[in-house]
C-alpha cells in the first residue's frame, strides 16, 4: 500500500489542493507533486503496460529516467502521447490516461503475451518467423505487430496544436547545465570570475538530490546552503538562472540546445508552451548528476519494485510512502539511506538484502541499530508476478537461485550502484572511461569533445564526473568551475576546499545478476529495459548468435532503445552481454550517445514557423490587388504568383482561355515584378557578362535590348532574360523569377571567387521596382491615354522605341523605364516603377485599360502565350540536362567568343552527340492536349528490358486562340522528322500521336509584336 | 504621379515590445573603395559623415552611413531626397569605380522599441543582443528565423530593421509573434 | 546453419533457445581469397551474396572495419521505391525493388519487407509537372506508378493537412509497391547467408591500403595483416574517396552527413511512406511506432557522423505544417550517417583504373533501397566484367558528361 | 553547427548565416583544356579525411565568400582568410603544422612552401 504521509514532503504544499484524474477516475494530490507521486498516494500502483509483453508497469523512479510511468496526457487540441508521470507536475484539471492496452489498464489482453509466449517473443524472434506464406507479412503478421507496438496512441489527425513554442538564441561564457549541489557550486565559482553564466535545471526546483540524501555544506544543512546560494546567484547581475530549462543536446563548436518547459505544469496559462534555447557556450559545464542502477533480478518490474533513491526521494520531497512492508536489496552503502528514510517514514524494512559478503559501513550500522535485519551475501531470487509486489524470495547471491527464502512485502527498494550521466559530454564526441571501483563508466577528462579551436569545451561537475560522496562532489565541481573559467580567459575565486559532512562508505560489489547464477527460468523474467521488454536471457540470446557488437546486441535486442533511451537499462545490459562474451565492459563499451538528452517536443524543434510565419511569402506590390480581383495562387520559390484571375461563374481553366484570348485580341496585363533585375556596372562589364552569357553582351548598344542564355559551367542552361544596355558600363539583366537570388549570388561568386581582379559591382534591384507587362494590340494605346490624361511624355511609337529598346521617362506621371519586348509575340511593353508606386500604376493601367479591354492575366496564360510562339522557358524546356543546342538556340552560342560558362563542357563527347533529342513543336492529330511529360515510344527494348523511348513534351496546353492543343517536345532527331507522326501513351491508357511540327505555332512571320 | 506608399504602410503592433513598419526610407546602394578619399569625400556630402567603422552605423544631421561589406555602404537619407542625391553621388565619383544604386523601394524598415526590444530580436536572429556586446551604433547584417536582415540600435535603444521589401509582411509577422506579452524571457 | 521458422523458433523456446548458433561466423582472415569486398554494409554484402548465389564465386572475404550493417545501412530511412525518372535509375532500382520482395524467403530471414506505398506529394504546379513526367516515364521502364488526386492523398495518409495552407497538396505520385525495410535486418540476412556459402565476413578490421602489381590488384593491407585477392570491391560509402586514394585513383565523390530522427513510438497512424520533398520532409512510421523522419544533409565535408541541428529544425518545421499532429510528438533520438554523394548524385558502379579494382559507391542519400539490385549488378560486373544495369553507372559517364540527374523531375534522391 | 569567423566582418558567424561552396583553390579550366583536367576541375574532390580547404559564403551577412582551412574529422576550424588567393596563406599552414604535423592537401604539405600549384 502506497500512502501519503501526514508529514514531510518537503516540494509539497498541502495547503492547496488538486484535482486531476487517471483513467476517468478523480483523484487529489498538492501543488508541488508530480502526476507520479501524486498517483503513489492514491495508492496507484500500476501506472501501465509494457511495449511487447503487456506486463503491468508502476512507477520505478522519480526523475526524467523513468522507462514505465508514461502516459496520454490532455484532451484535443493539448493531447500529447507518452508524457512522463515523474516529470509532469500535476495542476488543476489534469487529465492522464495510461497507455498500451486493451480493454483496460486493469485487464489487458495483451497481457497474454506475458502469459503464454514469452519465450516465444525471445530476442530476434521475429527475425525468424513470420516468413510463409509471403503475403502474410503485409496483411496479417505486420499490422498485427504494429498493432501491438506503439505505446500511447496519436493526436487526433485533425486537430492543430492549441500551443505555440518559440526559439531564443543566447551566448554566454560559461553554461552550466544541472542545478544540483555540483551545478550551484561550479557556478558560484564561474561566477566569481564575472563570467557570464546560465545555469539551467530540468527540474521546477534547484538543488538536486543532497537535500534528500542529507548532509551539510559549509556548514549548514543541504537545503539552506542551496536556498542560500540560488539566492546569491540571483542577485549576481553576470547570472541567469533557469529552471524547467533541460540541456537537450551538445552539438558542434558549443552549440548546446535548452529545452524550457514554460506552460507544461500550467497549460491554461498565455504565452508560448515551449523555448528551444539555442545557446553558444564558450565552456559547457554538465552537472547532470548520477542514475540510480537497477538490479537484474527475476520480477524486478513488478510493481512497486523501485530505485531505492526514488524511494526516498518520495517519501522526503512528496511525503509519499511508496509501501509499508519494504525489501531494501542492495550492492552498496547509499540504499541503507532509504531504509533509514523508510524507517522514520513509518514503514517496517522487512529485510536489507545485502549482496556483499562484508556488507556495508556506517549507514548499515545505523540501521542494524534500529532493529532492522540485514541479510549480507544475499540476494534477490524473485519478486512473485503480478499487479503488485506481495511476496519477495531471497537467496544466496553466490547460487542458482536455490535455498529460497519468502518474505511477504508490498514493495521492493533496489540500488545496484549509480552511474554518471555522461548523455550530454557524450554527444559530441566526449569520451569515456570504466572505473572498476565502482563499476560504472565516467567521463575522460583527457578526451573532451572540442570546439572550433580544437580545444575541449565541456568540462563535467559533481557526481556526473564519477565521485559520489558529498565531499567529493563538491570539490570536483569546484574545480569545474575554475577550469571553465580558465578556459575562457578568466580568473575564478578559488573557494578553496569546501567543508561538508563526511559519511565512510564501504565499497560496492559490482552486482549485475541476482543471484549471480541465476537459471534460466529466473533470467527470462529478470528485465534489463523495462520498457521495451528487455530481459537478461534477449541479451545472452543475441551474444550466442553472433550479435557481439554492442551495437548488434541492442539493434537485436532493442536494448536501449526506448523513450528512456536506456538510462537505466544500458550498463546493466552490457555488463551481461561482457560476461556472455567472456570479455571485460570496457572492451565492449558503450552504445552512442545521441541527442536529445530527453524526447523534446517537435513544436520546439519547429519554434515560431507555422501558420503565416511557415516561411516568408513573398508579395509584389501589387499582391493585395490581385488578392482582391480573384487570384488563383501559385507558389513559385517563396513568391506567390496569380496563376489566372478567376472571374464569378468561371472555372480556372475557363479563366485562362480568357486571359489568353483577351490578350491576343485586345490588352493583357501581367505583374512581371517577380522577374529579377540585375544592375550590373564596372569597366570590365561587358567582359563579365561576355563570360556569363553564352552570346555577346557588351556589343550591345545603349538603349538597345538582347535576349541572352547562361549555362552552367556544366553546360547545361540555368536561366535565360533580357538584357539592357544602360549606359557605357552598366547593364541591367533579367532573370527569370526563380533566377534573380540564385544569378546574383552566382555573378558575386565569379567575381569574388575567380575574377577578382575585374572591376564590376553587382546589385540586385529586383524589389526596387515593380514591373507590368502591357501586352497585346492595345498595348501603345493604354500607355498613350496615361500619357495624355495623366502627363508624361515617353514616346512610345513604334519609331521613337522600336522593338528590343529600352527609354526613360515619365508614363502617365510615373517615373517609368519601358522595354519594348516580348515574351508573348504582341505588341508589348515592359515597364518598370518604383515598388512604391508599383500599385498605384497597376491601377491606372486598368482603369486607362477599359476602354481598350484591358484583363490582368497570370502565369498560366503567360506559358501559353510564349508556347504559341514557340518560346522556351526554364523549367519547362530546360530540366538541368538541357543545353541549348538541343532547344535550337544555336543562334545565342557566340562563336566569336573564346571562352563563357558552359563553352568547354559543350565539346563533350555526349553533348556533342547527334542522337540528343531536339526542340521540336507537336501537334496531336485529334486536336487534343498532349499529355504533360508524355514520353514517345521507339522500336524495342534496351537491355534492362525497358521500352525504348524517342522523345519527351517539355510543355504541353490547349490553346484557346488556335482551338486546340499546342506543345512542345524534345525528339530524336526531331528538327530532321518535320511531319513525321509519333506516339505518346498516355496514362489514361491513350496513345496520343502527334506529328512533328515547327515550334511556333502562332504568327509564325512576327508579324504582331512589331508594329 | 501619386504617392510612394510602404510594404505596409506604417502598420504597428503593441506587445512586450512596440513593432512599428517605418515608411518609406531613402537607401542608397553604395560601393566602391572606402580608402579612396574620393569615395570618402562624397560619402561625407552626401550623409554628412565618415565612412563608417567595420559593422557600425554612423549619423549625421542629414543623412547615415551604415558599413554593409568591405566594399558597400548603405546611405541612409531622406526619402523624398533619394534620387537627388544619386545624382550629386554619381557626379562625385564619375570617374571612378563605383556603384550607387537607390534601392529604397527594395526595402522595408521597422523598429523596435520598448525593454523588451533585445529579447524579441533574440527569438529569431542567431546574435548576441546583451547590451554589453550589442551596443549603439552597432549594425549587423544577419538572418531573422528565414531571411536576411540587417539592424541596428540607435541611443534610444530603438532597433532598426531593414529586411526585403516583398517579406515585409513575414518579417512584421515574426516580429509580433516574438513580442507577444506573455513570451517574455526576462534575462535581458 | 539452422533454419529459421516458426516450427524452430517454437522448438527452441521449449529449451530454453540452447539449440540456436551463430548467426554468421567471426573467422580470423585467410591468406588469399578470390575476391576481397571491403565494407560490410548492405552492398558489399548483397556483391558477395550474388558473387556465390549467381556466379558459385564463394572463395569471398567481406572487411569491415567496425561491425557490420554499422554504417550507413544501419542508419537510414529505410525508404524503398523505384519510381526514378531515368531509365538506368529506374532499372536497377526496380530490379532491387523486386529482389526485396522475395528476400526474406530467400534469406530465410525476415528483412520485414513492407510494401505500403510511397507517395510523394507534388505541392507546386512544377511538381506536378514532374511526378506526372515520371509516372509516363515508369509506365514504360515496367515500374507500376500512378498520379493520384489529392482526394486519394488523404485516404492514404488521414493526418496529412491537405489544404496546406502554404503549399496545398496537388496530387501525388503513388508507387504502391514501394515501402520500407527493416534496415539491420537487410544487413545481417546477407550476413548470415554469405557465412553460410563459407564466405568469411571479418569485422573489426580496417582495410588500410591497396597493393598493387603495377595497374593490377593482388590484395589488401589490414588492421589483421596483408591479404591476398584475385579481386577487390570497394563498397564503403562515405569512405570511398579514403579507399580509392589507397588504390591510387580518385572519385568525383565527397562525403557530407545527412541526418535523421526518430519520434516516440506511438499507435499506428500512418500506413505509407509520405515523401514531402517542397518543403523537405519525408516520414513514415516503423513496426515499432515511431514516426522515421529524414533530415537534410549539410554541405561541407565532414566525417564525424554528425550533422547540424538547422537541418533538423528545417525538416520538423515542414513536418508539423504537413502533419499537424506531429506538433505534439516528441523527437526521441536524432542521428547522423556520412554519404557519398557524386557530381550527378547518382551512384558509380564501376571498373576503375585498376584492373581487379572494381567500385561501388555515390548512393548518397538514397541507397538502402537499391541494395539487393546494386549487389546483383556489382556482383555481376566483378564475376564478368560487363553488367547491363551497371552499364550507365560507369565512372566515365562524368568524362563524356552523360549524366544520370534525377532530380530534374522534382524529385530527391531517397 | 559551425561557427566561422568570417574575415572580411569579423563575425563570429554560425553555419545558418552562412553557405559551404566546396573545395577551395580550384583552378577552372575552359575551352581549350584536356578532357581529363576539365573532367577533374568540375567533379574531382580531395574529400580528405583531416585537413581540408573549403570555400563559404557570409551569405547571410557582408555576402563576401571567404576560404576556411577545416578538419573534416573533428571538424576543428584552422583559421580561415580571404577568398582572393590561390593557396593558404603561410600562417594557415602554420597553425595547420603545429596542430597536425605531417599534414598533407593535394601538393600543399606542412614541409612544402608551394606557390599554390593547383592540380
Ligand atoms: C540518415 C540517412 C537516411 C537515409 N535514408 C535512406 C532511405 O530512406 N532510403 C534509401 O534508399 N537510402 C537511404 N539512405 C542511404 C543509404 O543508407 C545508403 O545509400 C546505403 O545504406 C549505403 O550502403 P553501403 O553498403 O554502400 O554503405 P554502408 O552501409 O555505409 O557500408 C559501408 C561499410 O564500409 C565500411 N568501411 C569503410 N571504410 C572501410 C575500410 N577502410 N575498411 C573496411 N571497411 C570499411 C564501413 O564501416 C561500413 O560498414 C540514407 C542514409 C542516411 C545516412
Ligand atoms: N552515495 C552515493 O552513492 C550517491 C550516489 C549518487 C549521488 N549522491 C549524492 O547526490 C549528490 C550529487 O550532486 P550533483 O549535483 O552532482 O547531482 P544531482 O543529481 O543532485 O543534481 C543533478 C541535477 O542536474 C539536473 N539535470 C540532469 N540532467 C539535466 C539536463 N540534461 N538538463 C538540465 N538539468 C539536468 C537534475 O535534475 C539534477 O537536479 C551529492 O549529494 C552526492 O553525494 C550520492
Ligand atoms: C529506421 C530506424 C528506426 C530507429 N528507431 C529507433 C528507436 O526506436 N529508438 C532508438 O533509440 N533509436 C532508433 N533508431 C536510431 C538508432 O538508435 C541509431 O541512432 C542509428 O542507427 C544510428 O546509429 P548511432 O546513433 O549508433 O550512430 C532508429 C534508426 C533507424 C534507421
Ligand atoms: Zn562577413
Amino acid at each position: 500500500m502506497s500512502t501519503r504521509l501526514a508529514t514531510r514532503g518537503r516540494l509539497i504544499d498541502r495547503s492547496k489542493p488538486i484535482e486531476f484524474t487517471f483513467n476517468g477516475t478523480s483523484l487529489r494530490g498538492f501543488e508541488g507533486d508530480t502526476l507520479a507521486s501524486a498517483l503513489l498516494a492514491n495508492d496507484q500502483m500500476l501506472v501501465g503496460r509494457s511495449f511487447k509483453y503487456h506486463r503491468p508497469r508502476g512507477i520505478v523512479a522519480a526523475g526524467s529516467e523513468e522507462p514505465n510511468a508514461l502516459v496520454g496526457l490532455g484532451s484535443n487540441r493539448r493531447y500529447e502521447p507518452n508524457q512522463r508521470a515523474t516529470t509532469t507536475e500535476i495542476f488543476e484539471g489534469l487529465t492522464a490516461t495510461s497507455q498500451n492496452h486493451w480493454p483496460s489498464l486493469e485487464f489487458d489482453v495483451g497481457e497474454i503475451n506475458s502469459k503464454l509466449f514469452s519465450r516465444f517473443l525471445s530476442a530476434g524472434f521475429y527475425y525468424k518467423m513470420f516468413m510463409h506464406p509471403k503475403p502474410f507479412w503485409k496483411h496479417v503478421y505486420e499490422p498485427f505487430i504494429r498493432h501491438s507496438a506503439g505505446l500511447g496512441k496519436a493526436p487526433d489527425k485533425e486537430l492543430q496544436d492549441a500551443d505555440t513554442y518559440e526559439h531564443f538564441y543566447f551566448y554566454c561564457d560559461v553554461l552550466i547545465v544541472g542545478g544540483g549541489v555540483a551545478g550551484l557550486q561550479a557556478a558560484k565559482t564561474a561566477a566569481s570570475s564575472g563570467a557570464k553564466v546560465l545555469l539551467i535545471e530540468e527540474k521546477n526546483y534547484w538543488g538536486g538530490r543532497t537535500p534528500v540524501d542529507g548532509g551539510t555544506i559549509e556548514g549548514d544543512d543541504a537545503q539552506d546552503w542551496v536556498t542560500k546560494t540560488v539566492a546569491e546567484l540571483e542577485a549576481m547581475e553576470n547570472v541567469i538562472l533557469r529552471s524547467r530549462c533541460m540541456g537537450a543536446g551538445v552539438y558542434d563548436h558549443g552549440y548546446i540546445l535548452g529545452y524550457e518547459r514554460l506552460t507544461d505544469h500550467a497549460p491554461d496559462m498565455a504565452g508560448p508552451r515551449h523555448r528551444l534555447w539555442r545557446i553558444r557556450a564558450t565552456q559547457t559545464i554538465t552537472a547532470t548528476g548520477a542514475i540510480e542502477r537497477p538490479l537484474s533480478f527475476a520480477g524486478n518490474d513488478v510493481p512497486g519494485v523501485m530505485l531505492a533513491g526514488s524511494m526516498r526521494d518520495y517519501i522526503a520531497n512528496w511525503g509519499v510512502l511508496p509501501g509499508q512492508r519494504v525489501v531494501v536489496a542492495t550492492n552498496n552503502d547509499d540504499a541503507y539511506r532509504t531504509a533509514l528514510a523508510l524507517h522514520h517514514a513509518g514503514a517496517d524494512v522487512v529485510r536489507v538484502v545485502d549482496a556483499r559478503e562484508e556488507g556495508g559501513g556506517k549507514l548499515a550500522e545505523e540501521v542494524r541499530g534500529l532493529g532492522i535485519r540485514i541479510d549480507n551475501g544475499r540476494a534477490i531470487a524473485k519478486v512473485k508476478d503480478g499487479k503488485r509486489v506481495t511476496k519477495v524470495a531471497i537467496c544466496p547471491q553466490n547460487g542458482t537461485g536455490g535455498a529460497r527464502e519468502e518474505i511477504a512485502a508490498d514493495a521492493v527498494a533496489m540500488s545496484g550502484g549509480w552511474s554518471p550521466v555522461v548523455h550530454l559530454w557524450s554527444h559530441c564526441g566526449g569520451k569515456l572511461t570504466w572505473d572498476a571501483e565502482q563499476a560504472h563508466f565516467k567521463p575522460d577528462p583527457l578526451r573532451a569533445p572540442t570546439g572550433a579551436d580544437g580545444k575541449a569545451f565541456v568540462v563535467t561537475a559533481g557526481s556526473s564526473s564519477g565521485p559520489m560522496d558529498l565531499k567529493s562532489v563538491m570539490a570536483n565541481a569546484a574545480k569545474a568551475g575554475i577550469n571553465a573559467t580558465q578556459a575562457v580567459g578568466r580568473t575564478a575565486v578559488d573557494a578553496g576546499e569546501i567543508k561538508t559532512s563526511v559519511i565512510s562508505e564501504a565499497p560496492m560489489l559490482p552486482v549485475w545478476l541476482m543471484p549471480a547464477n541465476a537459471d534460466i527460468e529466473l533470467r527470462m523474467k529478470t528485465w534489463l529495459d523495462y520498457q521495451n521488454d528487455v530481459k537478461v536471457s534477449d541479451v545472452q540470446l543475441a551474444a550466442q548468435e553472433g550479435y557481439e557488437s554492442v551495437e548488434h546486441t541492442k539493434r537485436y535486442t532493442t536494448l536501449g532503445m526506448a523513450t528512456d533511451q536506456g538510462k537505466l537499462s544500458n550498463i546493466n545490459g552490457l555488463a551481461i552481454l561482457a560476461d556472455s562474451l567472456g570479455a571485460e565492459i570496457p572492451q565492449v563499451g558503450t552504445t552512442t550517445f545521441r541527442p536529445p538528452y530527453h524526447p523534446i517536443s517537435m513544436g520546439a524543434i519547429g519554434g515560431e514557423a507555422r501558420g503565416e510565419i511557415f516561411q516568408p511569402l513573398r508579395k509584389t506590390p501589387m499582391y493585395a490587388w490581385h488578392d482582391d480581383n480573384g487570384a488563383d495562387w501559385e507558389p513559385v520559390g517563396h513568391w506567390r504568383r496569380p496563376y489566372a484571375y478567376v472571374q464569378d461563374g468561371e472555372t480556372v481553366d475557363q479563366a485562362v482561355n480568357r486571359e489568353v484570348k483577351n490578350t491576343r485580341e485586345n490588352l493583357g496585363l501581367l505583374d512581371a515584378s517577380t522577374l529579377g533585375k540585375l544592375i550590373v556596372k564596372g569597366p570590365d562589364a561587358g567582359k563579365f557578362l561576355d563570360m556569363l552569357y553564352t552570346n555577346m553582351m557588351s556589343t550591345l548598344k545603349i538603349g538597345k535590348c538582347r535576349y541572352g542564355l547562361m549555362c552552367s559551367e556544366n553546360g547545361f542552361l540555368s536561366d535565360d532574360g533580357v538584357v539592357a544596355r544602360i549606359d557605357e558600363d552598366t547593364w541591367l539583366c533579367h532573370t527569370t523569377t526563380g533566377g534573380a537570388d540564385h544569378i546574383h549570388a552566382q555573378m558575386e561568386e565569379w567575381l569574388q571567387t575567380e575574377w577578382w581582379d575585374w572591376k564590376v559591382y553587382v546589385t540586385n534591384a529586383t524589389e526596387q521596382l515593380a514591373q507590368v507587362a502591357v501586352v497585346g494590340p492595345n498595348a501603345r494605346k493604354v500607355l498613350e491615354k496615361l500619357n495624355a490624361t495623366a502627363g508624361g511624355g515617353l514616346d512610345l511609337s513604334a519609331e521613337a522605341l522600336g522593338f528590343m529598346e529600352w527609354a526613360d521617362g515619365k508614363i502617365g506621371g510615373f517615373d517609368a523605364r519601358a522595354y519594348r519586348i516580348s515574351f508573348s509575340g504582341e505588341l508589348s511593353y515592359e515597364i518598370a516603377v518604383p515598388a512604391s508606386q508599383g500599385l498605384a500604376f497597376w491601377e491606372a493601367l486598368v482603369e486607362a485599360g477599359q476602354e481598350f479591354g484591358a484583363m490582368p492575366y497570370g502565369t498560366e496564360c503567360l506559358h501559353i502565350l510564349r508556347a504559341e510562339k514557340g518560346f522556351i522557358m526554364i523549367g519547362d524546356e530546360t530540366d538541368g540536362t538541357v543545353i541549348p543546342q538541343d532547344l535550337g538556340l544555336h543562334w545565342a552560342l557566340s562563336k566569336k567568343k573564346t571562352d563563357y560558362l558552359g563553352k568547354r563542357a559543350h565539346s563533350r563527347s555526349h553533348m556533342a552527340d547527334p542522337d540528343r533529342w531536339k526542340l521540336v513543336g507537336l501537334e496531336t492529330l485529334d486536336g487534343a492536349v498532349l499529355p504533360d511529360g508524355a514520353y514517345a515510344v521507339g522500336e524495342g527494348v534496351n537491355a534492362n528490358g525497358q521500352q525504348n523511348t524517342i522523345g519527351r513534351v517539355t510543355s504541353t496546353y490547349y490553346s484557346a486562340n488556335l482551338e486546340r492543343g499546342i506543345a512542345m517536345g524534345l525528339v530524336k532527331h526531331g528538327p530532321d522528322r518535320m511531319g513525321e507522326v509519333i506516339d505518346f501513351p498516355g496514362l489514361d491508357g491513350k496513345i496520343y500521336q502527334a506529328k512533328i511540327v515547327d515550334p511556333v505555332f502562332y504568327d509564325k512571320e512576327g508579324e504582331k509584336q512589331n508594329v | 504621379m501619386s504617392d510612394p506608399v510602404s510594404a505596409l504602410n506604417g502598420k504597428t503592433y503593441s506587445g512586450s515590445a512596440t513593432v512599428t513598419e517605418n515608411g518609406l526610407c531613402g537607401m542608397i546602394v553604395l560601393r566602391g573603395t572606402f580608402t579612396d578619399t574620393v569615395f570618402q569625400q562624397a560619402v561625407r556630402d552626401i550623409v554628412g559623415c565618415d565612412v563608417p567603422d567595420i559593422r557600425k552605423l554612423v549619423r549625421s544631421e542629414i543623412g547615415s552611413a551604415a558599413w554593409m561589406s568591405p566594399d558597400e555602404l548603405l546611405l541612409l537619407v531622406d526619402y523624398s531626397q533619394t534620387e537627388a542625391k544619386l545624382s550629386a553621388l554619381r557626379l562625385a565619383l564619375a570617374g571612378t569605380h563605383f556603384m550607387a544604386e537607390n534601392v529604397s523601394d527594395a526595402r522595408a524598415c521597422f523598429t523596435v522599441t520598448g525593454a523588451a526590444g533585445r529579447e524579441v530580436l533574440a527569438k529569431i536572429a542567431p546574435v548576441d543582443l546583451s547590451p554589453v556586446v550589442f551596443k549603439s551604433g552597432d549594425f549587423r547584417r544577419t538572418r531573422f528565423a528565414q531571411i536576411a536582415a540587417a539592424f541596428w540600435l540607435d541611443e534610444a535603444d530603438t532597433f532598426h530593421i531593414i529586411c526585403f521589401r516583398s517579406v515585409a509582411e513575414y518579417m512584421f509577422n515574426l516580429l509580433k509573434t516574438s513580442a507577444h506579452p506573455n513570451a517574455g524571457v526576462g534575462v535581458y | 546453419m539452422k533454419r529459421y521458422s516458426a516450427f524452430a523458433v517454437a522448438r527452441e523456446a521449449l529449451r530454453y533457445n540452447t539449440g540456436w548458433g551463430r548467426a554468421w561466423r567471426s573467422p580470423e582472415p585467410k591468406k588469399h581469397y578470390d575476391v576481397i569486398i571491403v565494407g560490410a554494409g548492405g552492398h558489399g554484402l548483397a556483391t558477395a551474396y550474388y558473387l556465390g548465389k549467381n556466379f558459385g564465386i564463394t572463395n569471398v572475404a567481406i572487411i569491415e572495419k567496425g561491425w557490420l550493417g554499422g554504417g550507413n545501412t544501419g542508419r537510414n530511412t529505410t525508404i524503398i521505391r523505384s519510381n526514378y525518372l531515368q531509365d538506368p535509375s529506374a532499372a536497377i532500382y526496380e530490379k532491387a525493388r523486386s529482389l526485396y520482395e522475395d528476400m526474406s524467403q530467400d534469406l530465410n530471414y525476415n528483412v520485414m519487407f513492407s510494401p505500403r506505398g510511397v507517395i510523394m506529394l507534388a505541392q507546386t504546379e512544377h511538381e506536378v509537372r514532374g511526378y506526372k513526367r515520371t509516372a509516363h516515364a515508369n509506365a514504360l521502364q515496367g515500374v507500376p506508378t500512378e498520379w493520384i488526386t489529392p482526394a486519394r492523398v488523404k485516404e492514404l495518409v488521414p493526418i496529412i493537412n491537405l489544404a496546406g495552407p502554404r503549399y496545398p497538396v496537388l496530387g501525388g505520385l503513388w508507387q504502391e509497391r514501394g515501402g520500407t525495410a527493416r534496415h539491420d535486418a537487410v544487413a545481417w540476412g546477407y550476413a548470415r547467408a554469405c557465412s553460410d556459402m563459407g564466405m568469411d565476413i571479418i569485422q573489426k578490421c580496417e582495410v588500410t591500403g591497396v597493393r598493387r602489381d603495377g595497374d593490377r590488384v593482388v590484395g589488401v593491407d589490414t588492421t589483421k595483416g596483408a591479404i591476398d585477392c584475385n579481386k577487390i570491391g570497394m563498397v564503403v560509402a562515405g569512405n570511398c574517396s579514403a579507399l580509392s586514394d589507397m588504390a591510387g585513383f580518385r572519385l568525383p565523390v565527397e562525403s557530407v552527413a545527412l541526418q535523421a530522427l526518430v519520434s516516440e513510438p506511438i499507435k499506428p497512424c500512418m500506413d505509407v511512406v509520405v515523401m514531402a520533398n517542397t518543403v523537405h520532409g519525408y516520414m513514415s512510421q516503423s513496426d515499432k511506432g515511431e514516426m522515421v523522419i529524414g533530415g537534410g544533409t549539410d554541405a561541407f565535408n565532414n566525417y564525424t557522423q554528425r550533422g547540424s541541428f538547422h537541418h533538423i529544425e528545417e525538416t520538423v518545421r515542414a513536418l508539423v505544417e504537413t502533419f499537424p499532429m506531429v506538433s505534439r510528438l516528441k523527437m526521441l533520438r536524432q542521428w547522423g550517417g556520412i554519404v557519398d554523394v557524386t557530381g550527378d548524385r547518382s551512384p558509380i558502379i564501376s571498373a576503375t583504373p585498376v584492373e581487379g579494382c572494381f567500385v561501388n559507391c555515390g548512393w548518397g542519400t538514397g541507397g538502402f533501397k537499391a541494395i539487393p539490385g546494386s549487389g546483383w549488378a556489382m556482383a555481376e560486373l566483378m564475376a564478368k566484367g560487363t553488367a547491363p544495369l551497371a552499364e550507365e553507372f560507369s565512372m566515365t559517364r562524368f568524362r563524356e558528361g552523360k549524366f544520370i540527374d534525377e532530380s530534374v523531375a522534382a524529385g530527391v534522391a531517397h | 553547427m559551425l561557427i566561422l569567423e568570417c574575415p572580411y566582418c569579423g563575425v563570429k558567424a554560425e553555419e545558418s548565416e552562412l553557405s559551404a561552396g566546396g573545395e577551395a583553390h580550384l583552378t577552372r579550366f575552359g575551352p581549350g583544356s584536356s578532357d581529363d583536367e576539365f573532367h577533374d576541375y568540375l567533379f574531382v574532390r580531395e574529400n580528405p579525411k583531416g585537413v581540408h580547404f573549403e570555400r563559404w559564403r557570409h551569405a547571410n551577412g557582408c555576402g563576401k565568400w571567404f576560404h576556411a582551412a577545416r578538419c573534416t574529422m573533428t571538424l576543428e576550424v584552422f583559421g580561415t582568410y580571404s577568398a582572393q588567393t590561390t593557396e593558404p596563406p603561410q600562417e594557415i599552414k602554420d597553425v595547420i603544422t603545429a596542430k597536425r604535423p605531417g599534414w598533407s592537401w593535394r601538393n600543399v604539405s606542412d614541409e612544402t612552401n608551394t606557390e599554390g600549384q593547383r592540380t
